[in-house]
């Protein structure tokens, strides 16, 4: 049997990959996104503990190796906590935590660059703070924070294939498996690759046309919250 | 009047940008010494005018002769002749990663291959004759604008150019910093150096110029000594244009 | 453990436990005696074992083209399943981590060509021993290296991470300074291993002889030598799961006295491996 | 996790592993920046087919995730007759991995240095390289510098996964002496290790910005 036909039996199988990584992203985005958000918050408004276990978080899974740190949820903390979890859940679990550190200094980042002013400004019409923030602070923040925020997708993308480590069915992880039984490298490691570039792509795209879709001519901050 | 006593002769530059004609033929003569100034409206094409002697722009069809050597179209030869044709800009467009001193070594070292001490010793020189020999390890963001400007005239001297081409050299700065500027400027005339100067400062023109030249929709419209343009223009135009700038006469 | 590092983890685990309170259906049951309990599901009345295996592991287990898991040890245990009455589902695992994943209750037991070791056997249970086999060492067949120089400390020697066959260099040819640790290369799975002793980044490989040599079939090489480690398989469960280890023990014996044990060895080429 | 354990076996393996760490960052690291310039400069100022080249090597890096693409180095080569040592197929995936990220910071630091720099080096007769080398860049390295250490961070974690092309690193080192004694805490160990190399890294970045630090203007 030549190459191609080998590979051509196997696609599927690689294919069936995809789902389970974009399942991996999406959930990682989600996590991310879910907590990253007040986290940022938290960051700007918080008392100073609040600000510190932020901080400390934030330092904790911007310091680690994606490796490590699903080695560190799968074979220490889970089984320490007495969870039995699956792998694709552990991945999606180090992907999103860690997603949400890098998110929460994405929105920060944000959320300090809308002036000051604008807070003023609500407080003078008579609005809580709460109310600031959430109608007025965070609308405009997270706008600020897509371009930032869209970057996430790739990188979240390509780090998902490290869960390749703990066994989660994902490309990588299938693709290893391919290479091992039919000991065809290049055309299968370049399929998988190209997978991955297509994904990366098509990804790009939906955000492109979800930041159009969005974005305020103006840039007016006083329209309702249109958290993703 | 033979040609070789013309340092830099520009012969009928056209330049147009998309669908507008920004320069329509223009030509002119420059000696050894002289301070040409031009004036005209904004957009008429001094600057442009200006960028085609040097080929910062290139201009899309005329010449320009350097000691009766082709600038346009000599390829790579052109960083020589940058080397001869100092260039003063609007903006300065200091080095802002070096200090004052370094902006005026930096191509004596990398463009004229000189020692680095006599490189310094150049850059202070030039330096001192501007007056911001005080100033020669500040850093571009901590200076005036005058200063600055003035440390960027330092720095195309220090290359001991032929002529020096001044692209606006005041209109970024208040008037206080633009006296400054002029002073250095017209010490640099009265020594002899060859200068062409886009600029509004009818007094400097007035009283510095060997001759003025008014342009307008990219043509030279009349050009002349001080007292042929501004005192009896030729034309309604130029007399029109520089009625507004009466109040601005005196130096 | 320094405190800080401790007060990390505490926060960690905070935000982990809230993260996963709505992620996480089924925790483990604790049972009277507060022990935690497989983490079996009972559908209907017939409970399920989740079964860990390597799933680059031919003869024993691997994954097919259709994502199902195949082998000997898989129909081993469907068989012993059905034996026994109950019903067991195949989870593939990293196989250097599948020992904690047993004992963090992500499966119910491993059956995947495990052999029983000492340093295993503190952590888990084993089953009786239903396999032995030996290591196997395989070359190039245009290598002029022979096993005498293998075992002399003269190659550099791949393995898969955490099998016998790593375990066994490290003990015998490393900790005995006949060849240094650089010596030795740690692979993820032993198809990576054949591939490198192909490309000739080492000289030999190491493994379970049935699966080295179903590894190396059609490919030019060779085994020189075994090594008698007097190794023996079993299935590893839980220390506490004496019920399901008490199963397992008896469909293991059903199944070595039935006639499909036979038909089971001829088909993935063992035959002489079985204890009996 | 007893202090035997610690002492006698997890730390001594860890200590080796971190010098694999430590030899795979200096190797990689200095080619990153290098190439990453180079890359930076040719999407910025090449002609239509280094522009291309350039474009698609930074697409295709940033793309592939780095442990196919170590796979592919390592595993994959072979098969159209280059074989790579695992350390050298790690530190070529790294550097292609390190620079695509970095000539993309420093591809906006080029960017965003003001036109005038440009024409002004011209001007004084300075050639297209000498300009860029003098003063575009200087300026250029120096916006980028934030975003460098950050991909500088992101070596320094990303090459864990040299271990899994059987190069022993830190993670590695600690993840073999897992597989044999089952010792969760191991992990943990890494961490700290890991935690501490990407904090001093980060305490020397913002020292270095600082330092470098145009007088007079706010760093960016």
């Amino acid at each position: 049997m030549d190459v191609f036909s080998i590979v051509a039996e196997w696609l599927p199988y690689l294919l069936s990959g995809v789902m389970v990584t974009i399942g991996l992203v999406a959930a990682a985005l989600i996590i991310g996104a879910l907590l990253g958000l007040p986290m940022a918050l938290g960051q700007v408004y918080g008392t100073r503990p609040l600000k510190m276990v932020i901080g400390t978080y934030v330092w904790f899974f911007r310091g680690l190796p994606v490796l490590l740190l699903l080695f560190l949820f799968y074979f220490t903390i889970f089984p320490f906590l007495n969870l039995d979890v699956p792998e694709f859940f552990v991945g999606a679990t180090v992907l999103g935590l860690r997603g949400a550190a890098y998110q929460s200094q994405i929105f920060r980042g944000a959320i300090q660059s809308i002036s000051e002013g604008q807070m003023t400004a609500a407080r003078s019409l008579g609005m809580s703070r709460l109310t600031a923030i959430r109608s007025v602070i965070i609308p405009q923040a997270v706008r600020v924070a897509l371009p930032g925020w869209s970057n996430e997708y790739p990188n979240i993308l390509t780090d998902s294939a490290i869960c390749y480590a703990i066994g989660v069915a994902e490309l990588m992880t299938r693709t290893s498996q391919i290479v091992a039984q039919t000991y065809i490298t290049m055309p299968i490691y370049l399929a998988c690759a190209l997978v991955f570039i297509l994904l990366n792509y098509a990804g790009m795209r939906v955000i492109y046309h979800l930041e159009k879709r969005v974005a305020i001519p103006g840039f007016s901050g006083n329209t309702s919250s249109g958290v993703l | 009047m033979a040609d070789d006593d013309y340092i830099l002769r520009v012969e009928d530059i056209h330049k147009t940008y998309g669908d507008s004609e920004v320069l329509k033929g223009v030509s002119f003569n420059v000696r050894k010494g002289d301070t040409i100034v031009f004036i005209g409206p904004s957009g008429t094409g001094k600057s442009t005018l200006l960028r085609c002697i040097n080929q910062l722009t290139v201009p899309d069809k005329g010449r320009v002769y350097l000691h009766e050597e082709e600038v346009t179209n000599c390829g790579s030869r052109i960083n020589h002749f940058r080397q001869k044709i100092g260039m003063v800009f609007q903006n300065f467009y200091l080095f802002d990663h070096l200090t004052a001193v370094k902006n005026v070594e930096i191509a004596l070292l990398k463009v004229k291959g000189m020692s680095p001490e006599e490189a310094r010793e150049k850059a202070l020189f030039e330096l001192r004759q501007v007056g911001m020999e005080e100033w020669a390890d500040h850093y571009p963001a901590e200076l005036s604008g005058g200063q600055a400007q003035r440390v960027s005239i330092a720095r195309a001297l220090a290359m001991e150019p032929d002529v020096i081409l001044f692209d606006e050299p005041t209109s970024a700065l208040d008037p206080e910093l633009t006296r400054e500027v002029l002073e250095v400027m017209k010490k640099l005339a009265l020594e002899g150096m060859t200068m062409l100067v886009v600029t509004h400062e009818m007094g400097f023109a007035r009283s510095v110029a060997t001759e003025i030249i008014f342009m307008e929709g990219g043509k030279i419209l009349e050009a002349g000594t001080p007292e042929d343009i501004i005192k009896n223009p030729g034309s309604e135009r130029t007399k029109s244009f520089i009625g507004q700038f009466s109040g601005n006469l005196g130096d | 453990m320094n405190t800080k590092i401790s007060g990390i983890l505490i926060i960690l685990l905070a935000l982990v436990a809230v993260s996963f309170a709505g992620c996480t259906g089924g925790e483990s049951v604790e049972s009277p005696s507060g022990d935690a309990l497989p983490t079996e599901q009972i559908s209907g009345d017939v409970t399920v074992y989740t079964i860990g295996i390597d799933g680059e592991y031919p003869p024993y287990s691997y994954i097919d083209t259709d994502g199902n898991a195949q082998g000997f040890d898989v129909d081993s245990a469907k068989w012993i399943a059905k034996n026994q009455g109950f019903e067991v589902e195949f989870q593939p695992l990293a196989w250097d981590g599948i020992i904690p994943a047993l004992l963090a209750g992500k499966i119910d037991m491993v059956y995947s060509g495990m052999t029983i070791t000492d340093e295993r056997s503190l952590k888990v249970n084993f089953s009786t021993p239903y396999l032995q086999v030996d290591q196997g060492v395989a070359f190039n067949n245009d290598s002029e290296m022979t096993f005498e120089d293998f075992m002399a400390g003269k190659a550099v020697v791949g393995a898969q991470r955490g099998t016998t066959g790593a375990i066994w260099t490290e003990e015998n040819l490393i900790a005995t300074g006949l060849i240094s640790a650089d010596s030795l290369k740690y692979y993820d799975n032993f198809p990576s291993v054949v591939t490198d002793l192909q490309n000739k980044r080492i000289d030999a490989a190491i493994y379970d002889v049935p699966s080295l040599r179903d590894a190396i079939a059609g490919k030019p090489m060779e085994i020189r030598g075994q090594i008698d480690t007097g190794e023996v398989y079993g299935i590893a469960i839980r220390k506490e799961d004496t019920e399901l280890l008490g199963k397992m023990n008896a469909g293991l014996d059903n199944l070595m006295d039935d006639d499909y044990w036979q038909e089971l060895l001829v088909e993935y080429k063992l035959v002489g491996a079985s204890p009996r | 996790m007893d202090a035997d354990f610690l002492i006698n076996i997890l730390l001594p393996a860890l200590w080796e592993g971190l010098l694999v760490t430590l030899k795979l960052i200096i190797l990689s690291a200095p080619f990153g920046l290098l190439f990453g310039t180079l890359l930076a400069v040719g999407r910025v100022y090449g002609g239509f087919f280094v522009n291309l080249f350039c474009r698609f090597f930074v697409g295709f890096i940033k793309g592939c995730p780095l442990i196919l693409l170590l796979f592919i180095l390592y595993f994959g080569l072979p098969s159209v007759g280059i074989y790579l040592s695992a350390l050298l197929a790690s530190v070529i995936g790294f550097i292609c991995c390190n620079s695509a990220y970095n000539s993309e910071y420093i591809r906006g630091a080029i960017l965003s240095v003001k036109e005038g720099q440009m024409i002004a080096a011209s001007a004084l007769g300075m050639t297209r390289i000498q300009a860029i080398r003098h003063v575009v860049l200087p300026q250029a390295m120096r916006r980028a510098i934030p975003g460098l250490s950050n991909e500088f961070i992101y070596l320094i974690k990303y090459s864990s996964l040299a271990y899994m092309i059987t190069l022993i690193e830190l993670t590695g080192a600690g993840k073999l002496i897992f597989s044999k004694y089952f010792e969760p805490d191991v992990f943990i160990m890494i961490g700290i290790i890991y935690l501490a190399l990407v904090t001093i890294t980060t305490v020397g970045a913002n020292a270095l910005e600082k330092k470098l630090a145009i007088p007079g203007t706010q760093g960016r």
